[in-house]
């Protein structure tokens, strides 16, 4: 349901989209009962047509069950969505598959870093990319990321890939994503950082293999300008 | 006003006062766990003591013990939220970073 | 239906007015005044609030251009009018009106007794308050402007000045807040305890009116939950101006602790405004249905279910924020565990309308009004306190449209529904109708204007408090633009269409029909006394029979039978 | 109405009514206490939480001075043995001894203040200042905070005194004696909090 608004691009997004389009059918479901009953009982019971109301406590046996039931039935829709929740949960957020590569991502006020390791695949090595709002990622492979900030609180956030985690200043935080297919995906920061919130803008681009390789080539010697970035040692 | 029949205060305090050097006394043992659990131990008795015979909740009302259990329970379920966050360094999938200074 | 009272309460003539302006108006200890006081303040502080949300809505509808009656929206300036525009419209404009400003006025009447049992501390509660709004109001004066790290004032940002550029305005903001708790603190302490020990003879605990035990539970809720946040507020001060590191783990402190603070709090205060709006839709349906509250007792406990649970979930506002993975588990089952409790009481209202003979006053259709719209702000909660979701939606529109599909339903839609309920009782004359349904055609509508198309962009990936999205491709999309300007435009609708409820609000006080003692032939206390009541509420001490929604009993010749009548 | 306008602060039908039992005042001090567990309770638990993560604060805290705590932990339990013999005279309706005995509670309050302010210029002098670690923001912010509270005590036991020695207002003797212990209880956990775990 969330496609038709923003297409998913990555692997754990499709569980994500699923539990979505569950949860609307069960809640969409008492929602619209819900409504449904709330307007058919004022029309129905519209003083025009009920000139005289009934004196009906709702303490007795009989008449509790018109809340009992539903209240089991809300419990076992409750139950169903936690199932799902806590499998998708633990698929996303706690089970890393094993990593194609590892990209460590810093952030500050207002800006992205993100370091590759470079075509060795060895991080702390002359040939590591680092790269301002700019990070390059291939298509398919899972990457593992390393998160954290260096100032207050951001969030990395890529809604194309339903991903979202905070970079805590002080921890390292670890997680995963695949992405689906190639194209230029938006990074933002989904947690207020000062006045520049609104511009750690950056951009994800998912490319083939090859190509992927290729860039990696051509820009393994780091950019003179971001060697002073500190990225803190676990 | 309550009637209220006044326990021996000054035997409570002595009693008070006499748990605190028992508590003062504990270090000497040179055993940490045994100096923490005596401390706090100790703590405990003195709070029941000062609450139950000084602020006469030992004769309050079920009610107001209720409210205080309530409050502390609480902040036993604080605690225990927070713990897995703020009291490690290490969890599932985060570690802390070397800070600065403790 | 006006001024039909078939059993005429014993009633003395008001009371003739003695004293000063002063005396009478400001420092009063009458809780009627101090609720009426609490009242306007909120109002105030609402427009302001919803003021502030014009502009940041036209903002983002027209990035970068000149807002009308503001000038050209900064990032800082954008940034601290959301924070002050959320802390305003809960602590403010929700908390004062649906808690203190009803809690004031329809507990010492509704449970029969004259006054608070401390008056006075009640009225130093109103000052601690009104000082508060004060403190707030500088913030926004002092150099570097007014704070700007959201109403979750998460540190680091918050902590220091370095990071978020409000040196004053940061410290300032929170001592207002910590100002305002202590006001919330006190006046609660008052509630709670007028409500245990002052009811009228006879009045047991299933014949208190349901507003009066929300109003108190939410109390309750208040005070045991607002002390972590309190001591978080001490040390985030400290942070802010001693230069201690409680929260910057650079030198040994933890972010996450202040977040685990603030929601332990923060979210039990979500219940702290919802239950006495809940409340006050329970009086309303009752009446205007001429209805027995279906299940009161089921009503009660859930009221009492929710309480206790609302305790257990804080860290589902925390699910992507750095807290461990595991615990997420653990609060997703708690949190849709609450949606139980409350699914019942909502279900117990809709079935309290079966049977009835229903007629839609003002104060009925914004009942109503309520119900249908936090249904759809309480379905979205499932989506939100559901972990795997939630990080997709964490953050984003959707959750801003959730809660305020929970808040603008409380705050705004029950708080009217209690103005126009009550206002006969407050001034003795009745508010215009049509004037009544302008207002609440303009603002529901609008309402949903506004929100519905927030969800969706939210769901398109619309993060909050992101003054502008020029910088990101997929969100300035035109057709979510499009979606941006129409809630703005609906933002301005409902706004303009207060003006009539002003208007008619002022303009009844002293020139609408005048109210008889019990224009809504309830059975509740407040009305059985005279309109406006005097001080000391009753003419004489008053006892109670019965619970509190006796309507259409068979074999009574009336379909109501008050509290207070002897059988 | 005439009738209660004219009394209604003191002998209100709200406080003439009591449906729980317990007397207002007594209700709602002890509400007061329930906020002021959950405000220290919260102060205390972010403590313990730091604490316990943090092993080298133990070296920190061998910089208390545990004398000074000891001292002062003995202070407090006398005032508020002075303070409930206070209550007990109120209830005998000797206004004048439990003004007495109030008396002595504020003075012993005294004695703690300046314990407490020879015990903060002792280690500020040392060095160990707000800022040197987290562990004395802690400890600074803590006992701070209870220290406000003994002020607070001792100006609240001021003014019941007052109208103690004159026979007036004699519950509310008690009420301030609720607060003082509380107050004492607190001290009671951060004694073995600060002074003792090392």
């Amino acid at each position: 349901m969330i496609d038709l608004l923003l297409k998913n691009a990555s692997r754990s997004g499709v569980e994500i989209d699923k539990l979505f389009d569950l949860i609307t059918f069960l809640v969409g479901f008492w929602f619209l009962l819900a409504e449904a009953v709330l307007f058919g009982l004022v029309f129905r019971f519209h003083r025009s047509r009920s000139p005289r109301a009934l004196y009906v406590s709702g303490e007795e046996k009989h008449q509790k069950r018109w809340i009992a039931v539903p209240h089991v039935l809300v419990l076992l829709c409750d139950v169903v969505i936690i199932a799902g929740t806590m499998l998708v949960w633990s698929h996303v957020k706690q089970q890393l598959p094993p990593a194609d590569a590892v990209v460590r991502i810093g952030s500050q006020q207002w800006a992205w870093v993100f370091t590759l390791p470079g075509p060795d695949g060895v991080f702390d090595t002359p040939d590591d990319i680092a790269r301002v709002n700019e990070l390059h990622v291939r298509s398919g492979a899972v990457y593992h990321f390393e998160l954290t900030a260096q100032d207050v609180i951001h969030c990395f956030s890529v809604p194309a890939f339903r991903l979202k985690q905070d970079a805590v200043p002080g921890r390292l935080i670890k997680g995963w994503f695949a992405a689906l297919e190639p194209g230029r995906y938006d990074i933002q920061c989904a947690e207020m950082c000062g006045i520049g919130h609104g511009l750690m803008a950056a951009s994800l681009y998912v490319e083939e293999k090859e190509q992927h390789a290729r860039w990696l080539q051509e820009n393994a010697a780091p950019p003179r300008e971001l060697v002073a970035f500190r990225f803190p040692n676990p | 006003m309550t009637t209220l029949t006044h326990p021996k205060y000054g035997a409570i305090w002595f009693t008070l006062v006499v748990l605190l050097g028992i508590s003062l006394l504990g270090p000497l043992t040179g055993s940490t766990a045994f100096v923490l659990l005596l401390a706090f131990g100790i703590a405990v008795v003195k709070a029941g003591m000062v609450a139950a015979w000084f602020m006469h909740l030992a004769v309050e009302r079920r009610l107001i013990w209720f409210l205080m259990i309530t409050a502390l329970a609480l902040m036993a379920v604080l605690f225990f939220g927070v713990a897995p966050d703020v009291m490690r360094d290490q969890g599932q999938n985060w570690g802390a970073l070397a800070a600065g200074k403790n | 239906m006006n001024a039909v009272t078939l059993t005429p309460p014993p009633v003395t003539a008001p009371a003739p007015v003695r004293g000063s302006f002063w005396s009478r108006y400001v420092f009063s200890t009458d809780h009627k005044v101090i609720a009426l006081q609490y009242l306007f303040t909120g109002m105030a502080m609402g427009v302001l609030g919803g003021l502030m949300a014009y502009v940041f809505r036209m903002q983002l509808a027209y990035p970068g251009e000149s807002v009308p009656g503001f000038g050209v929206v900064s990032p800082g300036k954008y940034n601290s009018l959301v924070t002050l525009h959320g802390t305003i419209m809960i602590f403010w404009m929700a908390m004062p009106i649906l808690i203190a400003a009803l809690g004031n006025y329809l507990i010492p009447l509704m449970i029969g007794c004259d006054d608070m049992v401390f008056p006075r501390l009640n009225r130093l509660s109103y000052q601690i308050f009104l000082l508060s709004a004060v403190v707030l109001l500088a913030s926004l004066a002092v150099p570097g402007g007014g704070f700007g790290g959201a109403w979750t004032a998460y540190p680091p940002l918050s902590s220091r000045g370095i990071w978020n550029h409000t040196p004053l305005g940061a410290p300032l903001w929170l001592l207002a807040v910590a100002l305002e708790i202590v006001a919330f603190l006190m006046g609660g302490i008052n509630f709670i305890t007028t409500l245990m020990n002052s009811r009228a003879p006879g009045m047991r605990m299933h014949d208190i009116p349901i507003v009066v035990w929300m109003i108190v539970v939410a109390s309750v809720l208040f005070m045991g939950s607002v002390g972590p946040l309190v001591a978080g507020a001490v040390m985030m001060l400290m942070d802010q101006v001693a230069g201690t590191a409680f929260f910057d783990p650079a030198r040994g402190g933890d972010p996450l602790l202040w977040q685990h603070l603030f929601w332990f709090f923060g979210h039990p205060e979500v219940y702290v405004v919802l239950l006495p709006a809940l409340g006050v839709v329970a009086e309303i349906i009752t009446v205007f249905a001429r209805k027995k509250l279906f299940g009161y007792r089921t009503i009660l406990y859930t009221t009492f279910t929710t309480a206790v649970l609302s305790f257990f979930v804080w860290a589902h506002h925390q699910f992507v924020a750095g807290i461990d993975p595991r615990m997420a588990h653990i609060f997703t089952i708690t949190t849709l565990l609450i949606s139980v409790p409350i699914a019942e009481m909502i279900f117990s209202f809709i079935a309290t309308l079966y049977g009835g003979s229903i007629t839609l006053e003002l104060p009925m259709l914004w009942a109503l009004g309520f119900l249908a719209d936090f249904l759809l702000g309480g379905v979205t909660g499932i989506y939100l306190g559901s972990s795997g979701t939630d990080i997709y939606l964490h953050d984003t529109y959707f959750v801003l449209a959730h809660f305020h599909y929970t808040f603008v339903p409380i705050a705004v839609i029950a708080g009217f529904a209690a103005v126009y309920h009550w206002y006969p009782k407050m001034f003795g004359r009745h508010m215009n109708k049509t004037l009544g349904h302008l207002h609440f055609w303009g603002t529901v509508l609008p309402f949903n204007g506004i929100f519905i198309p927030l969800f969706l962009t939210g769901l398109a990936g619309d993060h909050r408090r992101i003054y502008s999205y020029a910088l990101f491709k997929e969100l300035a999309r035109p057709e979510l633009q499009q979606l941006r300007v129409f809630a703005t435009i609906c933002t301005v609708i409902m706004l303009l269409f207060q003006t009539p409820f002003f208007i008619n609000f002022f303009y009844s006080m002293f020139r609408g029909a005048k109210a008889a003692d019990n224009p809504w032939r309830a059975t509740t206390l407040e009305w059985a006394t005279a309109t406006p009541p005097p001080h000391g509420n009753f003419p004489h001490e008053i006892a109670v029979y019965r619970g509190p929604y006796e309507y259409s009993v068979p074999g009574r010749p009336v379909d109501f039978w008050p509290q207070h009548e002897p059988a | 109405m005439s009738v209660h306008a004219a009394t209604l602060d003191h002998e209100s039908l709200a406080c003439r009514r009591c449906a729980s039992g317990i007397p207002a005042g007594r209700l709602a001090l002890w509400w007061v206490v329930t906020s002021e567990i959950v405000i220290f309770g919260g102060l205390l638990a972010s403590y313990l939480l730091f604490r316990l993560r943090h092993v080298s604060w133990g070296e920190e805290a061998a910089h208390t001075n545990t004398l000074a705590g000891a001292t002062n932990t003995l202070v407090l339990l006398t005032s508020s043995l002075f303070a409930v013999l206070a209550h007990r005279c109120a209830t005998q309706g000797d206004g004048r001894g439990a003004s007495r005995f109030l008396r002595f509670t504020i003075a012993l309050g005294g004695v703690f203040l300046i314990v407490k302010a020879l015990e903060y210029t002792g280690e500020i002098h040392h060095g160990y200042t707000l800022l040197r670690g987290t562990f004395w923001s802690f400890y600074y912010v803590a006992t701070g905070l209870h220290a406000l509270h003994v002020v607070a005590g001792m100006i609240a036991m001021a003014v019941v005194s007052v109208g103690a020695g004159r026979g007036r207002q004699l519950q509310r003797v008690e009420l301030v004696g609720i607060y003082w212990h509380f107050v004492d209880v607190v001290w009671i956990f951060l004694f073995p909090l600060f002074y003792i775990a090392k």
